[in-house]
């Protein structure tokens, strides 16, 4: 029997890439396969017991065989039957998908930290020792890797199939997910929000390398200054530091250590400091001012981006002491443009015009 | 408790000389016309065109998914093109499809009125489905939208220079058109039914549009809302779901799944009352369990409400709510299950035959399964983060939308059109047509399953080379489905003039619909009936045939 | 008209019409002034109340509900029923996201 | 009037001259026609309430995330003529009621009176309404590019403190809310008095008091719905936020 060129060209490219699943290459991934192939097997179960009973009978009491149709009520017993297999089965499912799906979004205190900022129609990652990538992630194995992520603009979404995981990337909203990468090799990453124009182009590679390769890569491609640092050459030029100065007297609470604490806010209830908090503190001072200090925060909106958000988190993330920011306070009041501005409370912010008229009007620490 | 029915002699058959078909002349007796099955009529033609609009934009779709390269078309095109599809599709074709047409002529019959409560109305909706379908078309012959049929915000109100605000009040128009549809099934399956029909003599038809009415009543003003809202950001920017102005892009997936996951049900509820009706005529035999059956409607219903955050377990959602919004969907999965065991067990000691009808609701049946148990799939948790925004996600709800509402929509066209024309389709021709539908069907949204855990995105418009096999499988399985489609459109016009005279009961069913002259009369009952059997007494119908030369009406 | 429960139809006469609109301006009245004093929590929950009650009578009153059939209160019934699925799910979402992440 | 027992087909058929004219050909009694067009009014008000449901739900979730810019924006709101505008819109949803009253006891005056009254009621609430929109205006308290932050101070602080910037931008919000919620409110009495006009013209003629009192009867629901939507707004935008939260 002859087989045209382009059939069998065909069968083979099919044979070769015959999977059914993609890669196991995550620490989560034969868990989420093996709940796949359970819910597989009900489905086909469900299925086979429809075929059967619709074939069965389409054979068995076809009008030639059965010219006679018995009218039957109905079965309250057999009903209850079909009602309560099903939901015992779903309830299963329920669980079994519960218990994953924490085991997914809820990530291990030990994880390594990577931001990730989503954007039309491109992915970049932030490495905390400042290696900055695009379309692509770098990611040592065996070792559970937290991704920090957000939007610059509308919904996206992070999805790495080999390792099963994926959470949408929100605009102005940190989202997080982790994996234990487990396989060194290249894996797919998608965008799987639809996000307009090049939406199918928001593609990149994830690679996982071995912890010692991992450490070569990070060598050597980074940008000369970690995150922290970006962070802190960004509080000083935004003036943060005149009023977070640590010292007793300061307008705005210290910082250092704040990170992971518990805080007392004005409106009586505490939130622990986290990421999103200090992105939300900065950006929407008022709803987030700690109990004892005014509302005199202005809003930095518009004015940093995503990226030096992320900067100004991971700095404050490491301050342990009070030592750097004097360093920086320091420094910044050495630079002769500088000096005025970080001691009038307005440094060279662009457009904090109403800070300037509400600054003045509010005593430095009032008590509610 | 046995029943023999002998389907009657056609060859005897003669069309009325008098019916709604040729009362009056002209199209002002159309355009204006209260009658309820003139404006099935004008329905089943319009949304026969947006079928095949929307489905001209999905062989391109699946043309352009031929090849991993994005050549066919550009990206902006396939993403106008995949929205186009969505919104169509969704708007309207599934959401009219069964109620508006099939629903729309035998649900006043069924429950033995003269017409719909509120004829008027009834039009009203109908020209406001087609007011909306203009602003549909308008934006596509203008350059069409890219939102996808989400409108997802801040995507939709401030990234796009499309028609988005044309799109968004062409499906609020068309939403009205569907809120007055539901409400006209409502009052007249309360008010309108005739001495003797109670509710559990009424047909599951009835059940099932009934339930369906409720979701489109309560579901779709809230659609309209979230879409003014939406207008109003993009034209005058007021922050209430752009994140940079305070506002929450969460609030518009709340509001707009609030209706779009109810919308569902609105979809496939009425074709299971159809596929009720069928498996029930072709066994000669009661539905199995009435009442479990009637009842999962409503509960279905009532649940559909409660589930819509599993559209948004991966955005962000809190975990506690996830969790509920997860256990409700499991509890919404069981209706669904009661009903596909019910019909099952309907065909236990029957007397079957497998016509047309009955051919689609056994794809409707296994189509459906499928589709249903892939949706649990979905509703865990954990499968749901590696398994939505995938192809997987479009393979489950093409399985239930296309595999079982399409399946039930041909069923019921089939079933009631030699009601509705008053002649037979031919029928090896339809038996054939609905096998190629059904093939087609699993060759084109099967691997679409396989690929979708491989982690194929969905709207991608190129894709990694390793994909290709299952979505030339994809494609090659669209153009069978195509051309079971197509079929129809051949012999269904051609029945018009050449079919068979059906005469007024060629099944032997028993609904109400059945027992006056086909086509029926304009006021459908010259007197209105008295029901004194119960819905699908087939000992009733023996005994009526046995007794009765020629038929009512 | 199968439907057992039609009721005669009730007309509703001026005195009773009277009535309510005294009540409904009393009620105005009263949660403007509620609204000056200071009572914390409760103060939204007076406006809300006082709300409730009048719109409670408006719709038993001037809308005939109370005269009308048991179908007519459980369709009323339905639409806050759902008003109040729409709020309280989706606020159940925001409320407890600020629990963390367990 | 009832006589919906169990009517055959051939009775039925017979009576059918005797029906008044208004009763339309697809119903068997007038007490039928009548319930089925108030239980499809009813169905159509539902919709409404879910419809203003979605803008109530933004208001709650904003008002609870931004709490202190709801406050200072409800505190700029006139109470007194909130307060003049919930009574004249009382008063309106009774003369309308009376309406009703009258077309019931064929009391075509009566009927003209009070539909006049409604219509009057109704453009004097439009008034004042129109009387708010216009000091918004003026203090630039309409969101958008002109919109003015200077007259909102903190609620909780007696010393008029002004309310922190990037707050005080949130009271865009809470008025875009209020006039979309007012204005979908106001967009339902323009149409209801529309209609008012209409039926006053058909009443004057004789209409509605010849016994077939049902569109009467379910444009007063219509009329008493807005009502309602009202008697929550007002609450919610003028009073509820008055004092702060502790």
């Amino acid at each position: 029997m002859h087989i045209s060129p382009v059939l069998w060209q065909f069968l083979v490219h099919w044979l070769t890439n015959s999977a059914l699943f993609p890669p196991e290459a995550s620490a989560i991934s034969p868990y989420m396969d093996a709940f796949y192939f359970f819910l597989c097997a009900i489905s086909a179960v469900g299925l086979i017991a429809v075929a059967i009973l619709v074939f069965g009978f389409s054979i068995l009491y076809r009008k030639e065989k059965s010219p006679v149709a018995t009218q039957i009520e109905g079965s309250t017993l057999l009903e209850a039957t079909w009602t309560i297999i099903p939901l015992a089965l779903f309830m299963i499912c329920f669980v079994w998908g519960a218990l994953l799906y924490f085991r997914i979004y809820n990530p291990p205190t030990n994880a390594m930290n990577i931001y990730i900022v989503g954007k039309q129609w491109m992915w970049k990652a932030e490495h905390p020792g400042g290696q900055h990538e695009i379309d692509s992630l770098h990611i040592p194995i065996n070792r559970p890797v937290q991704l920090t992520m957000i939007s610059q603009d509308v919904f996206h979404s992070f999805s790495i199939p080999a390792f099963r995981v994926k959470r949408e990337v929100i605009p102005g909203r940190y989202s997080t997910v982790w994996f234990e990468a487990t396989a060194t090799g290249t894996y797919h990453l998608f965008c799987t929000q639809y996000c307009g124009t090049d939406h199918s182009a928001m593609i990149g590679e994830v690679v996982a390398m071995t912890p010692d390769d991992y450490q070569k890569w990070a060598a050597g491609s980074t940008s000369g200054a970690s995150l922290a640092q970006n962070g802190e050459r960004l509080f000083a030029s935004l003036g943060c530091n005149s009023c977070h100065s640590g010292e007793a007297t300061a307008r705005g609470p210290n910082l250092s250590q704040v990170y992971g604490s518990r805080l007392q806010l004005a409106d009586g209830s505490t939130v622990t400091a986290n990421d999103a908090f200090l992105r939300e503190a900065i950006l929407n001072p008022s709803t987030h001012v700690m109990q004892g200090y005014a509302p005199i925060m202005p809003t930095y909106q518009g004015q940093v981006s995503e990226e030096g958000l992320i900067d100004l988190v991971e700095y404050i993330k490491n301050l342990n002491s009070n030592y750097r920011i004097q360093q920086t306070l320091t420094t910044s009041q050495l630079a002769p443009g500088q000096a005025g501005a970080s001691s009038s409370g307005t440094p060279q912010v662009n457009g904090p015009a109403r800070a300037g008229r509400t600054a003045p009007s509010v005593p430095g620490t009032v008590n509610q | 408790m046995s029943t023999i029915v002998t389907l009657p002699n056609q060859e005897e058959a003669r069309l009325p000389k008098l019916s709604y078909l040729n009362s009056e002349y002209g199209l002002k007796s159309w355009l204006l016309t209260g009658d309820h099955k003139r404006i099935a009529m004008l329905y089943l033609i319009s949304i026969t065109f947006f079928f095949f609009l929307g489905g001209a934009f999905a062989g391109v779709i699946r043309l352009e998914l031929l090849t991993p390269q994005p050549d066919l078309v550009a990206s902006d095109t396939y993403n106008k093109l995949f929205t186009m599809h969505g919104v169509i599709m969704i708007f309207l074709f599934l959401v009219p499809s069964v109620p508006a047409t099939v629903g729309n002529f035998v649900i006043p019959i069924m429950v033995g009125a003269k017409d719909l409560a509120f004829p008027k109305i009834n039009l009203l909706s109908w020209y406001l489905y087609v007011a909306g379908a203009c602003f549909l078309v308008y934006a596509l012959l203008n350059g069409g939208v890219d939102t996808g049929w989400t409108f997802t915000t801040p995507l939709s109100t401030h990234y796009l220079n499309t028609h988005v605000i044309t799109a968004a009040m062409g499906v609020f128009i068309a939403g009205f058109s569907s809120i007055f549809t539901g409400l006209n099934f409502i009052v007249t399956i309360h008010r309108m039914r005739c001495p003797g029909m109670t509710w559990f003599r009424l047909p599951l038809f009835c059940w099932s549009h009934y339930a369906a009415s409720i979701l489109m009543v309560l579901g779709t003003p809230v659609l309209a809302i979230t879409l003014v809202l939406v207008m109003l950001e993009r034209t005058v920017g007021i922050g209430v779901f752009d994140p940079t102005k305070g506002g929450d892009p969460l609030l518009f997936q709340h509001l707009f799944w609030f209706y779009s996951h109810p919308a569902v049900y609105i979809m496939i509820l009425p074709g299971m009352g159809v596929i009720s009706e069928v498996i029930s005529t072709f066994s000669r035999k009661r539905v199995f369990g009435y009442t479990a059956v009637a009842f999962s409607s409503v509960a279905i219903a009532v649940f559909g409400f409660f589930v819509w955050a599993h559209h948004m377990f991966i955005m962000g959602v809190s975990n506690y709510s996830a969790l509920v919004f997860s256990l409700l969907t499991m509890l919404v999965a069981v209706p669904s299950a009661i009903k596909i065991f019910n019909w099952a067990a309907t065909l236990y000691k029957g007397s079957l035959t497998f016509e047309t009808p009955m051919l689609y609701a056994f794809g409707f049946m296994g189509l459906f399964t499928i589709g249903g148990l892939t949706g649990v799939f979905l509703g865990s948790l954990g499968m749901d983060i590696h398994l939505t925004e995938t192809y997987f996600i479009v393979a489950h709800f093409h399985f239930v939308m296309v595999g079982g509402m399409l399946m039930a929509y041909l069923a019921g066209v089939h079933f009631w059109w030699p009601k509705m024309t008053g002649r037979m389709y031919p029928e090896s021709m339809s038996q054939l047509a609905a096998v190629t539908t059904f093939i087609g069907f699993i060759l084109t949204f099967f691997p679409q399953f396989i690929v979708g855990y491989l982690g194929m995105p969905r709207r991608y418009h190129a894709y990694p080379p390793e994909f290709q096999v299952l979505n030339v499988l994809s494609t090659a399985g669209a153009t069978v489905l195509g051309i079971g489609y197509l079929l129809p459109m051949l012999y269904m016009p051609w029945s018009l003039k050449y079919g068979k005279i059906a005469g007024s009961n060629p099944w032997q069913a028993t609904g109400l619909e059945w027992q006056i002259q086909s086509p029926p009369l304009t006021e459908n009952f010259v007197d209105i009936p008295v029901m004194d059997h119960e819905a699908y007494d087939y000992e009733w119908l023996a005994h009526k045939t046995e007794h009765e030369v020629t038929t009512v009406g | 008209m199968s439907t057992p429960t039609e009721h005669e139809h009730h007309v509703v006469g001026p005195k009773t019409y009277g009535a309510i609109l005294a009540a409904l301006l009393v009620l105005t009245a009263t949660t403007t002034g509620v609204a000056y004093l200071d009572m914390g929590v409760f103060n939204p929950i007076a406006a809300l109340g006082i709300a409730c009650l009048k719109a409670v009578l408006v719709i038993l009153f001037f809308m005939h509900i109370r005269y009308s059939s048991k179908l007519m209160m459980l369709t009323v019934g339905a639409g806050f029923f759902t008003f109040i699925v729409l709020i309280t799910m989706t606020l159940s979402d925001y409320i407890s996201r600020n629990w963390g992440l367990w | 009037m009832d006589s919906h027992a169990i009517v055959t087909g051939q009775e039925q058929h017979e009576e059918h001259e005797e029906h008044p004219a208004y009763l339309r050909h697809h119903f068997v009694t007038v007490e039928q026609q009548r319930e089925t067009a108030s239980f499809g009014m009813w169905l159509f008000l539902l919709t409404e309430i879910m419809f203003f449901g979605g803008l109530f739900m933004a208001y709650l979730l904003y008002r609870n995330w931004y709490y202190d810019a709801f406050v200072a924006g409800s505190n700029t709101l006139g109470i007194g003529l909130g307060t003049t505008n919930t009574a004249v819109l009382i008063l309106s949803s009774f003369t309308m009621a009376m309406g009703v009253y009258s077309a019931e006891t064929r009391n075509r005056k009566g009927l003209v009176t009070f539909l006049s009254l409604t219509i009057l009621l109704g453009l004097v609430f439009l008034g004042i309404k129109s009387k708010e929109y216009h000091d918004k205006y003026v203090e630039h308290h309409i969101p958008g590019a002109s919109f003015s932050v200077e007259d909102f101070v903190h609620p909780a602080d007696k010393r008029d403190v002004p309310l922190a910037p990037d707050m005080a931008q949130h009271a865009q919000l809470f008025f875009f809310l209020y006039f979309a919620m007012t204005g979908m409110h106001a967009l339902h009495m323009v149409i209801g008095i529309s209609i008012l006009f209409f039926l006053l013209y058909h009443a004057w003629h004789g209409a509605y008091t010849n016994g077939h009192t049902s569109t009467i009867d379910n444009f007063g629901l219509y009329w008493h719905f807005v009502d309602i939507v009202w008697i929550f707004l007002f609450p919610l935008l003028y009073l509820i936020s008055r004092h702060p939260l502790k």
